[in-house]
């Protein structure tokens, strides 16, 4: 077995794991790191439910290999709340009723994240399609395009303050 | 030192009861990534199962050699029917009266039918194995097509049923028929038909669809060698009846069986099978004496667990001149694949697809269903809908439009025309159904205003006369009745149970509560919901009250969650549990205050002496006596069960109205406006509804636009992942427009009716007729499902339409 | 569905990988963007013994400006081209039809070269590097070599790269002046392939058509230049008469493989519409 | 999913030597990399298994050929093929392979009947025509060249226009291979219908 050496960054942690070079990192994540917000729907990249952050960007993680992160900082859905309060996206999708079976939703949450800071104040149509890579069985996206609205007005509200 | 004292309302609103838009209580685990779904579970030792599947639709098995498999490191056992045979665990039965393969046994009847399972170390190494199993078929003629199933020569596809000509529902006529289920009154039919001055016919088919819900099916069975004990944690929406299936299947006592629903990531049908994953993954716990978990992968929960729909139907409408519908027949052919796994309740095996005189008044009726085997997969669940319901308002809604365009009358006009109206309920269809309540006449016209119905009409009309226009313009209305909340076990039943359902609460001595149910929420909220009604009964605030399911080891016995059953028939339960507790909290009130439960009034959240606003006791008072000093014969305590078993289901309607624009160019269609109006009786949480509304449309959308299961001659199902299957995106969804009007159910405890299933149920034949309308001054009367770009392209060129 | 067992190299340099392509033979596989490679592999169909991950080569990476070559790295992102501010200006065709590909994460791994080299016809890039006249650098093991982009596809996942060769760079230039571009494509739903699509970049001078490309996704076993509905335009003042001749001579060369998308006949129609609203919006764009 | 195909590949080589070709073993065989022929299971039956690659994609087939009829005077044969994979995937296919004669030059007409099953036919059908236009272009490439360098060989030879082939028609199983190459052809071809399944660029 072709096993290596990886080290990352996740959720803030500095890790380092032997992992089989043919590792998806979806599973190295939910198996490995036990963590499991990530979530497999389609395995061919279709879906969005094992959205995670790469090093700035927003990645597939049934399509990534584990090997591939070496180096990288990940985050993940159990890291986006800090010091134990919720971040604006996550606040918003539970006041927006923006999940229900929640299976999508930490796919949802980690796009929306990475959405929000690449375009901090989008039109509706640009969240649609910022989120078009993601997939929902339950809401009918309306209110998660709600709750994405509503979490840019709370994080321009936070920067305002900040500021 | 006094609280400031609160008003009712003010008290009212603090227990976040019914008509509350409470924010759901289940949502911080999951935007914390918290959920705990069957995939997510990791035990100690636990193993993981494969599945060998078979490329071919049709074939004998003639060799399997799992030799190469074995040998790879990290692979446990390799079993196939043949090991099952000893303890006849290679066949099960089925909810409707069938047997289905667990592995298949000597012949495969459909592409990807679990032929052997592996189980090894991890997942990958059983991925791994599963290529290594060698099997060798001999390929047999393949039957898609029902009608070419019912051939006099055509291939016998169930030999184990040779011979056998009385199946579950009555004879069998072919080798390939099932059961023909027949309902409403024949002859009074034909004579309606015999007389009447118009008849219409229309031949619709109703394509085959997969729920797909975004997590596929799986479980982690452990059974516990020393205990004698079987836990499995499993995607079902029906806990209970699984315990019982496998207490039978296996021969372990049901009391040391334990099935928990965990997390679901929805189910929509999907998830009320028992499939052969679950039985094998079981089994190999049972062998190994280890946890063994089986999780499927998109293309298997598509190709292999439960489809449904595939109906084949002709509908016919009997009417006078000016629109009176006065009879109506259907005949259908039920396409269930290689066995017949369709979750109906026992005595309906075409579900109740005989609620298919819809909303209108019609004097006579008649139905009938015959159900064929084809290579394909087993299944035939309610999509998002109670039993066929979805099929029987497409049917009827359609067949309307049909009438409407023969007799060139308007759509709304003929169903003003034929509604039952208000002042005739309880009404008893033709079918024999006795709809509860409903007042489709202003649900209608609220609609067609809010929507400018002449408006968009005339706007109709102006883009028909322009030859430049570049899209066609259509209109669909569809003003459907559901029938949920099975149901009456005097009528329905699964595999011998009622289909009741139940609740137990518990009131804690400091006056915080728990509850258990029958069902499972799969996304639905009942966890918030059903708080809600206990709040509105008891007077304590939803935030206290914490609400369980789906473990059979905890939660009282129950049917589980499909076909909008868990508020008509569990949210019952509990409102009566809660009376029952109300009751005996009436009694330790009388009591504390020292007085006569005839002098006391319930305000909210306590009970009062009658005339003295400063004497009451709350029901946490109440609760902490109950505990310390119950009255003198009254036992201590305050819990309830209730197991309810409904009078009669519940009949929600909806008026849905849909607006497309086809581009004459590509035949892309885009919904310009969608308005549902939606009466489900007594709303618990609006929020909560307008969320089911929103997904039902969303899922109603993807089968009326583009969901399909497309077999070519041999059997291949192309168009098994979500590259092909048709899941809208955010961009595709249109956005909805949600209404309502309440029409309470009059022998519902609450007055509720159900709703989740509704805009599924009602937007598909509204997507339908608004691209037949679209075509309909060309005289189109129908187009089947579903309306892709492609295939509304090749309409508007049979038809001759030109950018 | 998962990946059978491989080595994984990570190379960091453009000669180190070609260098391991060559000695590990026809067993080693390229990893861009994966998003192509993976999925084949979790469904079994390719099961390469070693992966070379180019991902972490920098020279492969960027957008660059040597004179009038706009020189864009092969491991250039897909959202790195949406983003780019030389593409936006210069060659605002590729930013404006990346957009149409796949979905937004898809488009953080998913790159141009990975894209071309594949030699899909359903593939956005080969129809637009036809229309941006790109050319091709290859890296193998005897060297570098320019390979212009209509001879790089030469059927169906077959094109000019051997098999220890890397795509690395693909050369463009500015458009013309003035020029208008448009890229149609039709599809079932976002993030999906072309059922049809037609790229056109066009100029004026003087009111008569003065640079015109037209070419097809998915139309065919590879991606199609028009050049007789080109033709038909070229030195002519533009009319829906026109435009409708120049549509109905690029679905003549039409050839497209029937799919649950449709069929041929539907598919060679779809190119006409494309074809027709390319042009019309490249016109409104054009100055 | 049932596929018919029906090909004529103009060889610009004499007839006969054509035919020789399509009816020879190792000639044909060398055209179609991978190949190899197995034992012999029956009087016109044939094991054979052939390594499948195209692009990143490469599949182990076992399969099976039985000659249905041979016609050496119309130059002329009818096969049946068999093959699976490991992977879940197997085909069969129906040939009529023909050597026609034009204006002295002569044209290799096949038509087949190629039934797919299970995830080829899922996952790949959509690109199967296309494919197998490249390989099979590919495998006449070969064969012209080796009827040509026939033709070479043969005039030196002595060899003339007699319907003799020039190279001799050892044994039935020749014939059979030299389906089984077009068929492993076909397989190529499916495989490669996979690549239009990938889910990105």
């Amino acid at each position: 077995m072709a096993k290596q050496i990886v080290k990352m960054t996740l959720n803030g942690q500095q890790i380092e794991q032997l992992v089989d070079s043919r590792t998806l990192l979806v599973h190295f994540l939910r198996e490995q790191m036990s963590l499991t917000g990530a979530h497999i729907g389609c395995e061919t990249s279709h879906c969005g439910a094992c959205t995670v952050d790469i090093d700035g960007e927003s990645v597939k993680a049934c399509t990534h290999l584990a090997v591939q992160c070496d180096g990288s900082d990940v985050k993940t859905v159990e890291g986006l709340a800090e010091a134990g309060a919720l971040h604006a996206v996550q606040e918003a999708f539970y006041e927006e009723h923006g999940l229900q079976c929640g299976f999508c939703t930490p796919g949802m949450l980690m796009r929306s994240y990475r959405f929000l800071q690449e375009n901090p104040n989008p039109t509706e149509d640009e969240i649609r399609l910022g989120l078009s890579g993601n997939l929902c069985r339950c809401t009918g996206y309306q209110n998660i395009v709600k709750a994405v609205q509503s979490a840019a007005i709370k994080l321009q509200q936070k920067e305002s303050a900040t500021a | 030192m006094n609280a400031p004292v609160k008003t009712p309302e003010e008290r009212k609103a603090d227990l976040q009861g019914m008509g509350d838009s409470r924010l759901r209580k289940e949502d911080a685990r999951f935007i914390q990534g918290k959920g705990q779904y069957c995939d997510d579970i990791k035990l100690p030792g636990m193993l993981h199962m494969d599945i060998v599947r078979s490329p071919v639709a049709h074939g004998r098995i003639k060799r399997i050699n799992k030799e190469e498999a074995l040998a790879i490191p990290g692979v446990h056992a390799v079993l196939t029917a043949d090991d099952l045979k000893p303890l006849n665990l290679h066949w099960m039965p089925t909810l409707a009266g069938d047997v289905a393969a667990v592995l298949a046994d000597e012949k495969v009847h459909f592409q990807m039918q679990e032929v052997a399972i592996v189980i090894a170390d991890d997942r990958y190494i059983a991925a791994d194995a599963i290529e290594a199993v060698e099997v060798e078929y001999e390929e047999l003629p393949v039957v898609i097509d029902p009608y070419a199933a019912l051939e006099p020569d055509a291939p016998v596809l169930r030999e184990d049923l040779q011979g056998k000509t009385e199946g579950a529902h009555g004879p069998r006529d072919h080798h390939n028929h099932i059961f023909t289920w027949e309902a409403g009154d024949k002859t009074a039919a034909d004579a309606a038909f015999d007389h009447a001055p118009v008849t219409v016919s229309q031949h619709m088919y109703y394509p085959r669809v997969h729920p797909c819900p975004l997590e596929t099916c799986g479980c982690v069975a452990s059974f516990d060698p020393i205990k004698g004990e079987l836990t499995t944690w499993m995607t079902s929406q029906a806990p209970h009846v699984v315990r019982t299936v496998v207490s039978m299947l296996s021969g372990v006592p049901e009391s040391k069986v334990r099935i928990i629903s965990p997390d679901i990531g929805g189910g929509f049908g999907n998830k009320v099978g028992i499939y052969p994953g679950y039985v094998c993954a079981i089994v190999a716990s049972i062998v190994l004496g280890r946890p063994v978990k089986w999780s499927e992968d998109r293309v298997e929960n598509i190709s292999s667990t439960a489809f449904a729909r595939d109906y084949h139907m002709d509908g016919h409408l009997a009417a006078t001149e000016d629109g009176k519908i006065l009879g109506l027949k259907v005949d259908v052919i039920a396409d269930h694949g290689a066995f017949d796994a369709c979750a109906d309740p026992t005595k309906f095996p075409a579900g109740l697809f005989h609620i298919c005189s819809g909303s209108y008044d019609i004097p006579a009726a008649h139905c009938s269903v015959k159900g064929v085997y084809t290579n394909k997969a087993p299944g035939g669940v309610a999509y998002r809908c109670s039993f066929r319901v979805t099929e029987a308002v497409y049917l009827i809604e359609r067949m309307v439009d049909v009438l409407a365009q023969k007799l060139n009358m308007d759509k709304a006009e003929i169903r003003r025309k034929n509604f039952i109206r208000k002042e005739q309920f309880p009404y008893t269809s033709a079918f024999g159904f006795e709809y509860d309540s409903g007042d489709y006449h202003t649900a209608l016209e609220k609609v067609l205003d809010a929507v400018d119905y002449k408006a968009l009409r005339v706007e109709q009309e102006k883009k028909r006369a322009d030859p430049n226009c570049p899209t066609l313009m259509g209109i669909g209305l569809v003003t459907f009745t559901e029938v949920v909340g099975a149901g009456p076990s005097k009528t329905c039943d699964i595999l011998g149970v009622g289909m009741f359902d139940s609740c137990e609460i518990r009131i804690h001595p400091t006056g915080s509560a728990i509850a258990r149910m029958g069902t499972i929420t799969q996304g639905q909220g009942h966890q918030t919901t059903y708080a809600q009604i206990i709040a509105s009964e008891l007077g304590i605030p939803s935030e206290v009250i914490q609400v369980e399911e789906g473990d059979t080891s905890t939660a009282p016995y129950g049917l589980g969650t499909y076909g909008s059953r868990s508020t008509p028939v569990a949210g019952a339960a509990i409102a009566m549990a809660a009376r029952k507790i109300h009751a005996k909290a009436k009694k330790i009130a009388a009591h504390l205050l020292e007085v006569s439960e005839a002098d006391l009034d319930w305000e909210v959240d306590r009970f009062k002496v009658r005339g003295n606003d400063e004497q009451f006791k709350t029901m946490a008072d109440i609760a902490f006596a109950a505990y310390q000093q119950p009255p003198e014969g009254l036992e201590p305590g305050l819990e309830a069960v209730h197991y309810y078993d409904p009078p009669n289901f519940t009949y929600p309607f909806g008026i849905y109205l849909c607006v497309v624009d086809i581009d004459k160019g590509t035949g892309e269609s885009s919904i310009r406006r969608f308005y549902a109006l939606d009466d489900c009786g007594t709303r618990i949480n609006p929020m909560i509804i307008d969320g089911q509304i929103h997904g039902g449309l969303t899922e109603g959308f993807a089968v009326a636009m583009g969901q399909q299961m497309p077999f070519d001659e041999q059997g291949n199902l192309l168009g098994n992942t979500l590259m092909d299957y048709f899941l809208p995106t955010a961009v595709e969804t249109p956005t909805w427009e949600t209404d309502y009007t309440v029409t309470p159910s009059p022998h519902h405890p609450i007055g509720a009716k159900g709703v989740a299933e509704s805009p599924h149920v009602g937007s598909i034949p509204t997507f339908t007729s608004a691209v037949v309308d679209a075509f309909a001054h060309l005289g189109v009367t129908h187009i089947d499902m579903p309306h892709t770009s492609y295939r509304i392209w090749k309409k508007l060129k049979e038809e001759g339409v030109q950018l | 569905m998962i990946p059978p067992s491989f080595e994984y190299h990570r190379p960091s340099t453009v000669d180190e990988a070609v260098g391991l392509l060559s000695s590990l033979g026809s067993e080693a596989k390229i990893l861009a963007g994966g998003h192509s490679l993976l999925p084949m592999m979790k469904l079994r169909f390719a099961q390469p013994e070693h992966l070379v991950d180019i991902n972490r080569i920098p020279e492969l990476k960027g957008v660059r400006v040597i004179g009038d070559d706009i020189v864009i790295g092969a491991m250039t992102s897909e959202n790195s081209v949406i983003a780019d501010p030389v593409l936006n200006e210069k060659v605002p065709l590729l930013p404006e039809a990346a957009k149409l590909i796949a979905d937004p994460q898809v488009r953080n791994r998913g790159t141009i070269g990975g894209d071309i080299a594949h030699g899909d016809p359903a593939n956005d890039h080969p129809a637009l590097a036809l229309a941006c006249d790109a050319v091709m650098t290859i890296a193998g093991p005897n060297g570098t070599r320019q390979v212009p982009a209509s001879e790089f596809f030469l059927g169906t996942y077959w094109t000019a790269l051997e098999e220890s060769d890397i795509l690395t760079q693909i050369t463009v230039k500015a458009f013309p002046s003035g020029a208008g571009y448009s890229y149609k494509k039709l599809k079932r739903k976002t993030g999906d392939w072309a059922t049809a699509a037609c790229a056109v970049v066009i100029a004026l001078s003087g009111g008569t058509v003065s640079h015109i490309r037209i070419t097809l996704t998915n139309l065919g076993p590879t991606a199609l230049r028009a050049n007789e509905a080109e033709s038909i335009l070229m030195g002519q003042q533009v009319s829906d008469a026109l435009i409708r001749q120049a549509a109905e001579k690029a679905m003549e060369i039409c050839d497209p493989a029937e799919d649950l998308r449709g069929d041929a006949e539907y598919k060679t129609a779809m190119a006409g519409q494309m074809v027709q609203r390319a042009i019309h919006d490249a016109l409104s764009k054009a100055s | 999913m049932e596929v018919k195909l029906e090909k004529r590949y103009e060889l610009g080589v004499p007839a006969q030597h054509a035919w020789a070709i399509l009816s020879d073993l190792e000639s044909v065989a060398s055209c179609m990399p991978g190949a190899s022929l197995g034992e012999k299971t029956g009087d016109n039956a044939f094991k054979g298994s052939v390594k499948v690659k195209v692009g990143p994609a490469t599949a182990q087939f076992g399969g099976e050929v039985e000659i249905l009829s041979m016609d050496s005077a119309n130059r002329s044969l009818v096969l049946k093929g068999k093959g699976a994979d490991k992977g879940g995937s197997s085909a069969s296919m129906e040939l009529e392979a023909s050597i026609e004669e034009a204006d002295g030059q002569s044209v290799l007409v096949g038509l087949a009947t190629v039934i797919v099953n299970g995830k080829f036919a899922q996952f790949g059908g959509r690109m199967m025509v296309q494919v197998s236009d490249v390989i099979l272009k590919q495998f006449v490439d070969n064969f012209i060249g080796k009827a040509q360098a026939l033709g070479e060989a043969a005039v030196p030879g002595g060899v003339d226009s007699s319907d003799k082939p020039a190279v001799q028609t050892t044994s039935e199983p020749a014939n059979e291979l030299n389906g089984l190459a077009i068929f492993w052809a076909l397989l190529k071809g499916w495989l490669g219908g996979l690549f239009g399944k990938k889910s990105a660029g």
